[in-house]
């Protein structure tokens, strides 16, 4: 009876604890493999140097542009096989055209564009023909992947070296900017898009189409509308995210990112997005990207062979994912 | 009966039409050999499919696309196997069905081909390594990045490098020996910029492959520290061609796969039409150094002319 | 003998409690079950009656407390332990799987095999009578259950409950989407069940229902429990006054609004699932009633009319304009609105917060530039929780944790927020308590007083009865007639809607 | 009013066609594919000899076998992306065990129990940490395919030939057999599935399950037992894959069928499956897996690019399960 008196501050401070947790969530995978290589004697000093932070945001960013759409896509209720596809078709399209004298901002902007279009055809057939996002996503790996070979000509584009290739430049130009310029665009872009999944009446819609979609559609949004532009922005992340593959490389690579599509899902999930649909954060899917990136990074500088870290990153995929779920168990 | 029948020659009955199965298909290596290939088809006047496994390196995709040609019926396969072992089977299968196989490449076990036309890969990787011993004056510590799991070739490569430079330079040690990149660009990339970070120290450095060498040029390059370490690879692509002039790469080692595809093609051929042929063609293997890269003859294997072969 | 059986309860179940996070949705529990009983389990939306039953079915795992089944003591810690002690259950969301056939529902969990094999002849022959013996022989074994009506589906399960050997029968809101007739015919069933032993614990909404059917009764307020007794020695008021604590003055309250011009006018409208075209005119500040039993076609007429099925034929127009075809989305521009009968399915997104669930169709008071302002959005909510006496702790919680009934309630506030002026409300009091009801009819009344065209669909005809203008009876999709409400009775509607003419 | 008169008749005439279409929309793409390779005139009286249908059913056996395990998984709504990675295990551990020296019988036993323990590990992992499928089957997918390459030693392990060899040879021994004894294996194997999933309590559950897992809880189906067996009947299947793929290649490969799990399931979903789980058969399942077989073996024999094959296959994907989704479109 006495603990009724005060049931406001009770509720308060179970929810409380409860918020704290739910936030913190996300991160303490992230802590924990930090933690790991921290406490390992043969790396520490270089695994926590400023450095070496830089390289894993930059080899992050690929991964992190297309997991920003994927979790659009994933909180909708959907999923794209065919990410990294379009990343490789993306990446060949810009190199194509620099090669071919075309101005650089152009290529970029064509790159972009190609991711778009890739993803909006998704979205069309998806809504038009009623199919599972899994299987015309899964088509159109391979027709991505096809038409990227085609169009190198089977073989790697060698494109001349312009302020392209700056953009992920682990030195950047003007010093000051102390990392490369996309991984700032990666931050920008997130802090947007994680906006624009809260604030705004899309971000809702993509919620509410994923969490249920005879409701969605029953208040009156237009979910087919909906997705197409979900899988469209994803579209246009990925063709981003190829433009970074290209600048990177130099080249444009018809092979490259081959199975990343199943990294950026990951990311995604051990971020807390559900593949169900109606959940998921782009700070939780930020916190997967780099969760791997430092896996990779970590393992390799451990010196420990491939299967090693096959094996470690798959364990860890497993056990953030577990320690996620502590948030979603009821107390 | 119908080897004599195409003995004679008849034009227009029908062509000889010749598989040629290479292990990947969008490697500027494969590129070559498929435009040695072609060269050989329009000297001799026979037809060649051009058709590796769907996806690159798969075995057991291999195996599929000459059972599939052996359905189809062509004169003769010209392959490159992807296992010694596994390509066995379907190579007797073949012979089964009187198709003969000349092997390019990479070794196959038995006697069921007709020639075998390649490389010698561990004598590639003991010449990258009595280069990289010589640049850093036979002391130092060296990373041998790996391409792939279970790629028999660069495994060849991979164990003369290491052979020669263990036995050969006492000094030099190795800090990295068991890393492999897998197969593209960007996770090799990755491995390289990962394992510069854990060992700044690091003098030398080499890689098996085209697609290795390529990636861990970038992350040299992006670290400024191209030029400074001693870096030998394996084959060419205009890149590393560029890299070599500009001194990022110090030592590139070269097959000659232009001739690998003509050879084999051609080997063929002769054998279809009754002649005898030698059953071992060794290609060659060479060293392109900044010195001799624009000799004529080192410069037609790092850029092969093959846009002369191919629509594109 | 049955001295002896009378005597010891067949259950106890004591000191139950049961929190969920920081809600107490039982505290400190008791209840009997006497052998051959029907007790009567009643209270508010919320009060934990599902709750509770759900603890003794073996669902949930109670906090605190302990039972006696058979006085052996009984924890079930799955469903299937329960059902081996003789505990089966007809859960208030229907618990159906979509993809399996009418056969396969009935009999899940207790198949016939030999083997491992099934003995599927054997099983459908059980399966048909037990539709029988619920009067739907009708209803097909072998369609998959996603095909049937949501009242269909009741009866289906209904059908499963009643197969099985039961020492407990928990029936919770079994009624809620079976027509009068349908429900008669269940009380006959529980008569019958009742002599040969069982004993049977009945929740629900309709307290006439429940003293017709129940010998006994326990009422739960806020998770506790209030009174319990026989219920030959209460009365309706009194049963009312223990759930709500307070007197409820009128049922029905008709509140005066005048009827006007001609609003909503369908014209021999056919939709893609509908048997038969239909022709209606809804007019401002009109409540019409649309009657008839499970499968009459009614929900489908609904869906074409908001655009949710394709219209095949005929036209709907809204104030002389012919607006199809549409969309749900161009009708909600046109000032419509729908309140689905299915709420679980495609009434709310479950695992979405209430303030998205009751704003989803109407964000554009919360926006500027396209942005949320969340802070006006939930004082909003927080007032429609409050208006709607929805039990919830606050607007972020997720909808799945309400009890069905504040689901329901849910539902509703969505419609009103959207300040529709047509009003499509498809079984809108389904399972929601006495008081609540009244409220929402006295809403219902006000909104026709401002001028909105309202259609009610209710399988239950006192409330369409009580408050409608005109009420229209459907018989296997077609319209049979439609009269102003004073000129039907209960028995004249149910007549024409079993038979199909009117008389 | 009329056509009220005999509702009974319409229904049944309209359930025939229903039943009809239903019964043959699998094989609307099979058809489909063999009609267009039957019209090419460079192959088309190469492609339709009995030969080639041999090496064909060969060449599906791998693929078939794992899609009947992923059957089971996809009803029941799950997805297991570990089976490739599991058939590469299992070959591995087969040709290690003969060429340590173990009797072949004895070697296959390992292999396929092999399997089976990762299907156990998979299924206890999902139903005792609440975690999907698609994560931990993920997090195995490198967990498998690094212990392969662990106990390979990184490298393929040579076996000595023995009659397990034989098993996928495509002129088998006592030559009465007609086809290979894998080919017998995978027919016999699908009958005893589909006759499981259609005739058995287990079959039902699976369904259950995967049509929706609360009542099937509540109608005290242990759940979590199910998935168990699920996963590890799944996890034998792929474990006889890989039996299979050791005695095609002849060698233990770990680094063999990569993504060869995207395959599977595709055939899977071609064949009716539906991933949000109580849809799905073997016949489907089977036809699905010969589609993808003979597209790959008339591209190949056609001597297409692979580019071309690619953007082919991709797109009869697509198209497979659109012509699928007639018969689920209501008429
Ligand atoms: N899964 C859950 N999580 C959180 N709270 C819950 C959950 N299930 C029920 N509750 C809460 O427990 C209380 C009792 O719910 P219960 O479903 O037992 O009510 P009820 O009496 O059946 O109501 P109704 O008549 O509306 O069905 C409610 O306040 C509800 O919000
Ligand atoms: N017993 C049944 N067997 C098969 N199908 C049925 C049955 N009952 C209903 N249906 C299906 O449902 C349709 C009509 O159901 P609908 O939900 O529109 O009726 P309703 O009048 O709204 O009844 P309810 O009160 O159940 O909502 C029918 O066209 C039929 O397809
Ligand atoms: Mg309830
Ligand atoms: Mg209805």
């Amino acid at each position: 009876m006495k603990k009724m008196d005060i049931p406001g501050l009770q509720i308060i401070g179970k929810k409380r604890i409860q918020y704290v947790i739910s936030w913190l969530a996300p991160f303490l995978g992230l802590m924990l493999v930090l933690a790991i290589f921290s406490l390992m004697p043969e790396v520490q000093d270089r695994f926590l140097r400023v450095n070496n932070f830089k390289s894993v945001a930059t080899q992050s960013v690929i991964v992190a542009l297309g997991a920003l759409g994927m979790t659009l896509i994933i909180i909708s209720g959907g999923i794209d096989l065919s990410a990294a596809s379009n990343i490789a078709l993306s990446s060949v399209i810009v190199a194509f055209a620099i090669n071919a004298g075309i101005p650089p901002v152009v290529a970029i902007v064509f790159g972009i564009l190609t991711g778009g279009l890739v993803g909006f055809v998704n979205g069309s057939l998806i809504t038009s023909l009623r199919l599972v996002p899994f299987i015309v996503t899964l088509g159109m790996l391979g027709i991505a992947r096809g038409i990227a070979k085609w169009i190198a000509g089977n073989q790697k584009i060698d494109a001349p070296l312009t302020w392209v290739n700056e953009l992920m430049a682990r030195h950047p130009e003007p010093p000051w900017l102390l990392m490369a310029p996309g991984v700032w665009m990666m931050i920008i872009l997130a802090v947007v898009m994680a906006v624009v999944l809260r604030y705004t009446v899309f971000g809702r819609h993509v919620f509410a189409v994923g969490s249920n979609e005879a409701t969605a559609r029953l208040c009156g949004i237009r979910t087919n509308r909906t997705k197409i532009i979900i899988y469209s922005v994803s579209g246009l992340f990925c063709g981003l995210s190829g433009v970074m593959q290209f600048s990177r490389l130099t080249v444009g690579d018809p092979t490259v990112a081959v199975g990343l599509e199943l990294d950026i899902i990951a990311a995604v999930v051990i971020g807390g997005g559900s593949l169900r649909g109606g959940e998921g954060s782009i700070l939780g899917s930020m916190v997967g990207v780099f969760i791997m990136s430092f896996l990779r990074n970590g393992s390799t500088m451990m010196g420990w062979p491939n299967y090693i870290q096959e094996i470690i990153i798959g364990a860890i995929i497993i056990v953030a994912v577990s320690l996620d779920q502590l948030r979603h168990r009821r107390p | 009966g119908k080897q004599e029948q195409e003995d004679t020659q008849q034009e227009g009955v029908k062509k000889i039409q010749i598989a040629v199965i290479p292990k990947g298909t969008t490697h500027e290596f494969w590129k070559t050999i498929h435009a040695g290939a072609v060269k050989a088809s329009r000297e001799l006047g026979v037809d060649i499919i051009w058709k590796g496994p769907q996806k690159e390196d798969d075995r057991a995709q291999q195996i599929m696309v000459v059972e599939d040609f052996i359905n189809r019926g062509v004169d003769g396969i010209v392959l490159a196997p992807l296992d010694d072992r596994a390509l066995c089977r379907p190579v007797q299968d073949a012979v089964r069905e009187t198709i003969p196989v000349v092997i390019i490449d990479s070794e196959l076990q038995g006697e069921d081909f007709v020639s075998f036309v390649a490389t010698d890969n561990y004598k590639g990787g003991v010449i990258a390594a009595r280069k990289l011993g010589e640049l850093l004056g036979g002391k130092g510590e060296i990373f041998l990045i790996r391409y792939q799991e279970g790629s028999a070739s660069t495994t060849k490569r991979e164990n003369g490098f290491l052979d020669t430079i263990t036995s050969e330079f006492p000094g030099v040690s190795l800090l990295v020996q068991d890393q492999h990149t897998g197969a593209t660009t960007e996770t090799a990339y990755q491995l390289a910029e990962n394992l510069i970070g854990r060992f700044p120290e690091v003098e030398g450095i080499f890689c098996p492959n085209e697609s290795s060498t390529f990636g861990t040029l970038r992350a040299l390059q992006e670290s400024r520290l191209a030029g400074k370490i001693k870096f030998v690879g394996f084959d060419s692509s205009p890149k590393l061609i560029q890299a070599l002039r500009d001194g990022h790469i110090h030592g590139l080692v070269l097959q000659n796969p232009m001739r690998m595809g003509y050879l084999g093609v051609k080997q063929m051929v002769l054998h279809l039409r009754g002649q005898s042929i030698e059953s071992r063609v060794d290609t060659g293997v060479y060293l392109a150094t900044r010195e001799n890269m624009d000799d004529t003859e080192m410069k037609n294997l790092l850029e092969p002319d093959f846009a002369a072969y191919l629509d594109r | 003998m049955i001295q002896n059986q009378t005597s010891s309860p067949l259950l106890q179940m004591k000191n139950i409690s049961k929190n969920f996070g920081a809600t107490n949705a039982l505290d400190d529990v008791d209840f009997e079950l006497k052998r051959g009983e029907v007790h009567a389990l009643i209270g508010e939306n919320g009060a934990g009656k599902s709750t509770l039953v759900k603890i003794l079915s073996g669902a949930l795992k109670a906090d605190k407390g302990g039972m006696l089944l058979e006085d052996t003591p009984y924890s079930p810690s799955n469903p299937l332990d329960g059902r081996r002690r003789g505990v089966s259950m007809i859960y208030q969301e229907l618990n159906l799987a979509p993809h399996l056939t009418v056969e396969e529902n009935i009999m899940l969990g207790k198949e016939l095999h030999s083997w491992g094999f099934v003995r599927q002849k054997e099983m459908r022959e059980k399966v048909k009578e037990a539709l029988e013996f619920v009067n739907h022989p009708e209803i097909s074994p072998d369609v998959p259950v996603g095909k049937l009506s949501i009242g269909a589906r009741q009866v289906v399960e209904i059908a499963r409950a009643l197969t099985g050997r039961a020492t407990v029968l928990v029936m919770d809101e079994p009624t809620s989407s079976l027509s009068q007739e349908d429900s008669a015919l269940l009380f006959q069933i529980i008569g019958r069940l009742k002599e040969q032993g069982v004993s049977v614990i009945y929740i629900s909404h309709f307290l006439e229902e429940v003293q017709e059917v129940a010998d006994s009764f326990t009422v739960l307020r806020d998770g506790k429990k209030v009174g319990s007794g026989e219920i030959k020695n209460v009365s309706l008021e009194e049963l009312i006054r223990l759930m709500v604590g307070q007197k409820i003055d009128e049922m029905f309250p008709r509140v005066e609004h005048e009827v006007g011009d001609e609003l909503l006018t369908l014209e021999k409208l056919k939709g893609i699932h509908m048997q038969d075209e239909v022709s209606l005119s809804l007019h401002r500040g009109e409540i019409v009633g649309l009657a008839g039993l499970i499968g009459a076609g009614r929900t489908e007429l609904m869906r074409a009319i908001f655009g949710l099925d394709a219209v095949v034929e005929g036209s709907v127009k809204i104030a002389y304009l012919s607006m199809s075809p549409s969309s749900p989305s161009q009708r909600i521009r046109q000032g419509m609105g729908y309140l689905s009968e299915d709420r679980q399915g495609e009434g709310l997104a479950q695992s979405r917060s209430l303030a998205d669930n009751i704003t989803l169709s109407h964000f554009h008071p919360y926006t500027r530039f396209g942005f949320l302002r969340l802070k006006k959005r939930r004082a909003a909510v927080h007032d429609w929780i409050r208006r709607m006496k929805i039990k919830a702790r606050d607007p972020d919680q997720a909808v799945l944790s309400l009890s069905g009934g504040n689901q329901q309630k849910v539902a509703l506030a969505r419609l009103l927020h959207q300040e529709a002026d047509i009003l499509l409300l498809d079984e809108p009091t389904r399972g929601i308590d006495v008081a609540s009801k009244s409220q929402i009819y006295e809403w219902i009344g006000q909104l026709a007083s401002l001028g909105k065209a309202i259609l009610f669909v209710s399988s239950y005809f006192p409330e369409l009865l009580g408050i409608c203008d005109r009420i229209a009876v459907f018989h296997r999709g077609q319209l049979v007639d439609i009269r102003p409400y004073s000129q039907w009775t209960a028995q004249g509607i149910m007549a024409a809607a079993t038979t199909g003419k009117a008389v």
